[in-house]
């Protein structure tokens, strides 16, 4: 099912329109898109900017499972996934994910399964950057 | 047999590189590299999950490692 | 809060990019859209193109009812929803809902529930031209 | 009194016009307005619904008619 997945990891700011745009089709229903955004805190903190690195081939790869695993489970038309590497700004998009479907609440669902498995098992990881220091998220209780 | 391990994310900080080499005798399984690496940086106890890649694989702590592998850390993820 | 909600009711085509500019803000966690297209068949049956009518006003304020009992519902950062009224081609845009969200669960619950109900009280009806004959879509059982 | 209904969708097909003006004693209320259509244009027997709104909300049954409400046909609706 090659061209009914577009995975990308990039180095350049991320177009939610190029992920619209893979996924549309003449017999889709509906399309759900998430856009992650880099907040401008964390607890109360200022964040300055988010660092993310990835082993980038596993990531990739772990992306594309997850891909495949929704398209069978929701019978997608066609699933975008494009995460960001590098340094991010306040504001910027770290993720997008666009899933198309016959039925929009496949659509929903399998677009909310997605990013919720990528949180758990696609290894980036983002570093935030505060005035007084940096700390590496979710990494230590 | 000699190993090269691969650091990413927080636990480059905690071994101070990226590329971390180390020996451990033939047969070593994936627990056993991570009680190694539990004894010489203590601070890894710290971390919320240590997970190990075999080959861009997830790895199970069963499994025997052999000297060409491509060993990968991977402390807790935060894509997205 | 009329600076958190943007209603629009177009006789052109919508932008996607336009309603995620909206929804953006520099303490979003995470953005949902929906992208309504219009489809190719229906129950088999080739579809030319679509015809959608709105009781203006009235579309406009049922869709603003919409968006403000989702923001507080959802504690909405922000809610984007653009209909698009008149001839529609298969493959084009007739809705695109976008809301932002702290988190990104409260995101999704939100744009599903804007979108069903969008679907059951705005005044817009569509219908389907095909090339032996034309209905209202869902007038009849 | 001297009532002005607006059609939208398959209400203005089924009636032939857009703006559809009727008489109806004074008081009448919205269930008065559909029985009346309903018994001069049998095809409204045929929709899944019909609604009515009064100056542009949605109005109940027992609400009350008067001559210079905007009145207006909702056929089910079918956006997005």
């Amino acid at each position: 099912m090659p061209s009914m997945i577009d995975i990308q990891l990039l180095h350049t700011p991320l177009s939610e329109q190029a992920c619209l745009d893979f996924v549309k089709t003449d017999d889709t229903g509906g399309i759900v898109v998430f856009v992650g955004t880099v907040r401008n805190q964390t607890k109360g903190k200022a964040v300055v900017r988010l660092d993310f690195e990835a082993y980038e081939p596993m990531a990739i790869s772990e992306m594309r499972k997850i891909a495949v695993q929704a398209v069978e489970q929701f019978s997608l038309k066609k699933i975008s996934v494009h995460h960001r590497v590098g340094t991010l700004a306040i504001g910027e998009v770290p993720v997008v994910i666009a899933v198309s479907s016959a039925h929009r609440k496949a659509a929903f669902d399998a677009c909310e399964l997605v990013i919720d498995t990528l949180k758990e098992t696609v290894p980036i990881w983002k570093k935030e950057i505060f005035e007084d220091g940096e700390v590496w998220v979710s990494a230590t209780p | 047999m000699n190993l090269k391990v691969l650091c990413f994310g927080i636990t480059r900080d905690i071994i101070g590189q990226f590329e971390y080499r180390l020996s451990l005798p033939t047969e070593a399984t994936v627990a056993d590299l991570k009680n190694q690496l539990s004894m010489q940086f203590p601070k890894f106890a710290t971390l919320k999950s240590l997970r190990i890649a075999l080959n861009e694989e997830y790895a199970e702590d069963t499994m025997t490692l052999k000297e060409n592998d491509e060993i990968v850390l991977i402390p807790p993820v935060s894509g997205g």
